[in-house]
């Protein structure tokens, strides 16, 4: 793994919302076809570690270095046009349009010349959202909407896909569907930095992981070195 | 003294208390030192004091977008005058008539907003009432005298002072002024005042603690129609005349500049707004023509740079000018 | 029955105008939530760049329609920058009355420079009325309502069958739907008020050779546009074309059938019992209250 | 705390009503707002707000006291002018009535379009007995009945002066008998058309129908339809400038081709220039105040007064109609002396009689016990294709 060239580093991020402060210097970084997972408790900062790569949120003070380039004080757009791509944990679709019109949307800013070629690739790994791609987004079940969600941000034919919760609130068949999925995009040659509370899906498919707690790295490695332990995982999270 | 530190500010509330209660003392020189035109201005002031704390609790404290204030004065103007021009009522009782009346404009208001009628749907049906206010008064000539507009008698009398001239206007005013602004204070810091911000800070979890908050929205629109309606009866007797023309759209605009010059919220900053706009275009007729330019660039300009009013200056001076109403 | 197709094709012609004052609204407001309470104003202010860029710059009136709407939008683009986007943490009511502040800016402004006059706006289309049937049709309804369907067919064109309107669709359901794309929502927002006011521009330009030139020209049609947006459901865009198109014929049918007094007040009405009976309109969903 | 804050009121409320007296010194209000060098004059007007356009009457007015000063003035003594704005808003007029009267100390007060205004300011000005002329509004409550202090006057044609105008004009059409009316639902339109019904009605005609059109239509569809199924002989029009052109324009548009008699509110000459179409206003007659068309012979003298003070004004049918109570209020000033008083200027202004101003239709006469100083107006109307003053159906002035 050391030997593919870094892609994301994320230093000293403090983030703060008004005078509450949510991140409190995390430093990882990332490497080229690297799979992270992100765990912690729920209101550890994982989903605003994501936010704020992706420029929605606001870095009080720290560096975020993409591909080098600074994207620390970047607008959102601009941060999406480089390739850094997140799939929300609400999914924020276009709930009136149809499934194709979502998914085609994700190559719209960033990718319109491939958008075809694209849209092929998406079918091939959602066989599902072929059939159903004239309904309309609000029509589908949560682990579809899910599907198109993923989709959407494989639209823009991304460089670093940011996971947010994955599998949250969705059925254990589409969890080990998404699970799946989430390893063909990695088997493909995806890097991706994944917020996942479901552990055994995390561990499935992630190479490395960091644990968030009260906005600071507590404990991070290797999935491998675990070999299969993860009761002490969880104790790191949440106790 | 000069440290800086949140804690030692110049003025305690202790002393603020006072302070408060030293304003209208102060303001009791007033006649003795303004000519008529002066005190008119004063007057204004103290009516359109009553106007922006009435609309305050709606704009600011309980953070709806509803326009009907103009009605409400409207109502209170009219109600006033037409039960002493034809039903001799004195001047006293009318006050209190027009409140009720005003308390009933704002109950039928607040109906639609309970209905879900919100935000800007809230804002332009309150629109059109006003405005279909302001076509009953033109259009209802056997008692409003339609455009020509309905005089107020000569001989009025409150609690036997005759108001004939600025002077016993001033006295009276101050008086209402004080009692209400008082109550209104009163209201707002106590349970119920607490509960009506607690609807506009989130209205589903206000009443997910088992407040009742259909009551309170109502009883905030029925106090804020009382309030506004005493004003009215009020500037009946300041202006002599209650004409249709006085409650158009642009006095509701006026009122809502008030508002939001003083601070949203705020009892103070309705004082200060009053103040504000009452006197500043008096102060641009020197520059004539110009009045609507300054009145829109030094409302934008409060938005921009001050954005929670004037009164936010007076925090700068100290915390204590800070109304809490609500903790969380 | 020749009397009622008068009047309807007259309500028509002025709910043309109402229509396109409704859409520049709802563009506006599905963007950004905000409803323009200023916009009369800004149409007056379309109209009034028209008679300057004729009358005292000389340009071909077409060249001059163009030019205003352009300036509406460049207006529109340093509206939402310069006075919008500074106070968007606030509430809602700050956007109300800075959206009357501005305007009341321009209402300011125009009374300044040409207060104590009321210009005759030119005409560029000056035809004799002819007949179809016993029905008399004029220039200046034949001229509303053809400029106002053949916007109307190129908006609603870009809308639903370009990329660029799927896109607006897209950021009008989900705002961060629509930053997971890539769409700089902020450079959104003021595009989207740029032709908002581009639009209501258009509808003072049109309208002005009729209503005269004056600096109050925008204020009659603010509420007859919040009417139509009401009458068609608030935020649909279908809606506020339909509605302002009613909303004119009502005012007609009103003012003949029950009693002329009641056509001013006829938008009101129209806003009174929409809400009372069924707030969502004829066209708008359920309404979802943001707190 | 509160009860004895209610104390210190009631104290200084009783203490005020003490002070209220007689304050104010009887010498001191027979010479406020003069000095050897000036005559204080305050002038309200709408100069802002949706009848701005009406302030040209004021500018003109202002225009004449100009020329009057560079004249040499009254008895060495020279206007100053302090204009006020009204926004046509009661609430702002009252507070520049007591700006001028407090404040500004303003010998008398001259000016005022807006009845609405007028009547709200009233209740101010007329207690205090400072002469005041009403130079362009036209309700006639403003002057009569004579105000207590007997200090008010009109100085245009009001209400009844032009309406009864309107309906003569209107009866003198041979055959005219069924009239119909567009107006709108204000004090301004009613002081226009309930005069004239009134003649109407008292010389055999009928009013058929009655139709309102409110300020801001920009249609007339549904009252034009209306009317032409009355077919009337005549249509009385008491609208303002933009809707009456509005009304022509649809009138036209319908075929309704029946005279119709419109207000001082509007002209002939600009309402052809805004409707851009001679034939629509060739069946319109209107009011017109003066001796001569707008910009006539006759009225040369006046707009050059107008427009040496003022060179960008644009002369419109209100310009000049201030300035022949202007002309009155000089004339009476002149024959005070030099010992000027208040009382002795409103002496004088009684003892004007017949005044020909050679700018309004009309002599100013006014007296003690009527303040209407001008009780008739011409009309303008379109003879065989030319603009043409008129003194009735078919009779040029």
């Amino acid at each position: 793994m050391d030997t593919h060239n870094e892609v994301l580093s994320v230093s000293g991020l403090h983030v703060s919302y008004g005078t509450k402060e949510v991140l409190r210097g995390i430093d990882y970084n990332i490497s080229e076809r690297e799979v992270v997972a992100v765990l912690g408790a729920n209101g550890s900062g994982k989903s605003t570690s994501l936010n704020a790569i992706s420029g929605f949120v606001g870095a009080s003070s720290g560096r975020i270095v993409f591909n080098g380039t600074d994207i620390t004080e970047l607008a959102a757009h601009k941060i999406f046009r480089l390739g850094v791509i997140q799939v929300s944990q609400a999914r924020d679709l276009f709930p009136g349009l149809t499934v194709e019109h979502n998914l085609r949307l994700g190559a719209a800013v960033r990718n319109r010349e491939e958008i075809e070629q694209r849209l092929e690739v998406v079918f091939n790994y959602f066989p599902r959202l072929s059939e159903r791609r004239n309904q309309q987004a609000r029509s589908l079940s949560g682990g579809e909407q899910q599907m198109v969600a993923i989709g959407r941000a494989v639209m823009a034919n991304p460089k670093l896909l940011l996971l947010d919760e994955p599998s949250g609130g969705l059925a254990p068949q589409f969890i080990n569907e998404i699970g799946d999925i989430v390893q063909a995009l990695k088997d493909d040659g995806a890097t991706m930095l994944m917020v996942e509370q479901n552990l055994s899906l995390a561990f499935k498919v992630a190479d490395r992981f960091i644990i968030l707690r009260d906005g600071m790295v507590s404990d991070g490695g290797f999935v491998k070195s675990l070999e299969g332990n993860h009761d002490e995982i969880v104790r790191t999270i949440y106790l | 003294m000069e440290k800086k530190n949140g804690n030692t500010s110049l003025i305690t509330s202790n002393q603020l208390r006072w302070f408060y209660y030293l304003v209208p003392v102060a303001a009791l020189i007033i006649p003795f030192v303004a000519n008529e035109y002066l005190l008119w201005i004063v007057n204004a002031i103290l009516v359109y004091t009553l106007v922006t704390v009435g609309f305050n609790i709606i704009i600011g404290n309980l953070g709806q977008l509803a326009f009907a204030n103009t009605a409400f004065f409207g109502i209170g103007a009219y109600t006033s005058a037409i039960l002493m021009v034809y039903g001799g009522v004195p001047y006293t009782l009318s006050i209190l008539m027009s409140a009720i009346v005003g308390g009933l404009a704002g109950f039928l208001a607040s109906v639609t907003a309970l209905r879900g009628i919100r935000l800007y749907y809230l804002a332009i049906i309150t629109l059109a009432f006003g405005e279909l206010m302001r076509w009953v008064y033109l259009h209802g000539d056997d008692v409003t005298k339609g455009s020509d507009g309905l005089r107020i008698p000569d001989d009025i009398f409150f609690l036997g002072i005759p108001l004939d001239s600025e002077v016993p206007k001033f006295f009276v005013f101050l008086l209402l002024a004080v009692l209400l602004v008082k109550a209104t204070s009163n209201l707002m810091r106590s349970r119920i005042g607490r509960a009506i911000v607690a609807i506009r800070e989130n209205e589903a979890t206000t009443a997910s603690l088992g407040i009742h908050t259909a009551r309170y929205i109502v009883l905030a629109f029925v106090w804020s129609g009382s309030v506004v309606g005493v004003a009215g009866a009020m500037f009946a007797v300041l202006t002599e005349r209650v004409l249709p023309e006085a409650f158009g759209l642009t006095e509701v605009i006026i009122h809502f500049g008030m508002v939001l010059v003083g601070g949203t919220g705020s009892i103070v900053g309705s004082v200060i707004g009053a103040i504000t706009l009452t006197t500043l275009p008096e102060y641009f007729r020197q520059f004539p023509g110009m009045d609507e330019l300054f009145f829109g660039i030094i409302i934008v300009l409060v938005l921009l740079f001050l954005p929670k009013g004037i009164v936010s200056l007076l925090w700068r001076i100290s915390p204590a000018f800070k109304e809490r109403y609500y903790r969380d | 029955m020749d009397i009622f197709l008068q009047l309807t094709l007259s309500g028509l012609s002025q709910g043309a105008i109402f229509a396109l004052i409704a859409l520049s609204l709802t563009v506006v407001y599905r963007a950004t939530t905000i409803v323009n309470f200023g916009h009369g104003d800004f149409v007056m202010a379309g109209a009034f760049f028209v008679y300057v860029l004729v009358i005292y710059v000389e340009l071909p009136y077409v060249f001059a329609a163009i030019s205003a709407v352009l300036i509406m939008l460049g207006m529109g683009l340093g509206v939402s920058r310069g006075f919008i986007d500074p106070i968007k943490a606030g509430p809602h009511i700050g956007f109300a009355m800075m959206s009357i502040s501005l305007g009341y800016v321009l209402r300011g402004g125009a009374r300044f420079l040409w207060g104590r006059e009321v210009f005759p706006m030119p005409r560029v289309f000056d035809i004799e009325p002819f007949f179809i049937g016993n029905l008399v049709v004029t220039g200046d309804v034949l001229f509303i309502s053809a400029i106002v369907a053949v916007f109307l067919l190129i908006f609603f064109f870009i809308f639903y069958r370009t990329t660029t309107g799927v896109i607006i669709q897209a950021v009008y359901q989900s705002e961060r739907g629509a930053t997971l794309i890539g769409v700089n929502v902020r450079a959104f927002h003021q595009s989207m008020w740029g032709v908002g006011l581009a639009m209501g521009a258009l509808a003072g330009i049109l309208i002005a050779p009729i209503s005269l030139l004056h600096p109050d020209l925008g204020a009659t049609f603010l509420i007859r546009g919040f009417a139509a947006m009401t009458l068609g459901g608030f935020g649909s865009l279908g809606g506020a074309v339909v509605g302002g198109l009613l909303l004119g014929v009502a005012e007609q049918l009103f003012g003949f059938y029950i009693n002329s007094s009641l056509q001013d007040i006829t938008a009101y009405l129209i806003i009174v019992a929409v809400l009372v009976i069924r707030p969502a309109g004829l066209f708008g969903r359920t309404v979802t209250v943001r707190v | 705390m509160k009860s004895f804050l209610i104390k210190c009121m009631f104290g200084a409320m009783a203490l005020g009503v003490l002070l209220i007296g007689n304050t104010v010194k009887a010498e001191d209000w027979e010479t406020t707002g003069l000095t050897d060098k000036a005559i204080k004059v305050g002038v309200m007007g709408p100069f802002t707000g949706n009848a701005s356009s009406y302030s040209k009457t004021q500018i003109g007015l202002m225009a004449y006291f100009k020329h009057i000063n560079d004249q040499g003035g009254i008895h060495g003594r020279k206007f100053e002018m302090f204009p006020e704005d009204t926004a046509c808003a009661p609430a702002k007029g009252i507070a520049a009535a007591k700006k001028l009267v407090h404040q500004d100390k303003v010998f008398y007060l001259h000016g005022n379009s807006c009845s609405a205004v007028a009547m709200a300011v009233k209740p101010t000005v007329s207690p205090t007995g400072i002469p005041w002329i009403i130079a362009h509004a036209v309700n006639p409550k403003i002057t009569m009945p004579v105000n207590e202090k007997k200090s008010i006057y009109h100085g245009v044609p009001a209400g009844p002066a032009y309406g009864s105008t309107m309906g003569e004009f209107v009866m003198s059409k041979p055959g005219a008998k069924r009239i119909a009316m567009i107006t709108h639902t204000n004090d301004w339109a009613k002081a226009y058309c309930d005069p004239a019904i009134k003649v109407i009605k008292a010389t055999g005609g009928e009013i058929v129908l009655e139709q309102a059109l409110e300020r801001g239509q920009t249609d007339a569809t549904a009252q034009v339809l209306k009317l032409k199924g009355a077919k009337p002989d005549f249509i009385l029009g008491c609208l303002y400038e933009a809707e009456t052109v509005i009304f022509l324009r649809d009138a036209k548009k319908y075929g309704l081709r029946i005279p119709v008699m419109g207000t001082a509110g509007t002209d002939l000459e600009n309402t052809l220039e805004r409707l851009g179409d001679k034939d629509a206003v060739k069946d319109y007659y209107v009011l017109h105040a003066f001796v001569d068309k707008v910009d006539g012979p006759k009225m040369k003298k006046w707009n050059d007064i107008i427009l040496k003070y003022n060179p960008d004004e644009t002369i419109t049918g209100f310009s000049a109609v201030s300035m022949a109570s202007g002309v009155a209020a000089v004339k009476a000033l002149q024959n005070v002396g030099p010992d000027l008083t208040r009382s002795k200027f409103i002496a004088e202004l009684d003892k004007i009689k017949g005044l020909s101003t050679g700018i309004l239709a009309c002599d100013i006469t006014w007296s003690a016990t009527d303040r209407h100083g001008c009780k008739k107006s011409a009309v303008a109307g379109f003879v065989d294709g030319n603009p043409t003053v008129l003194s009735s159906w078919g009779k040029p002035w």
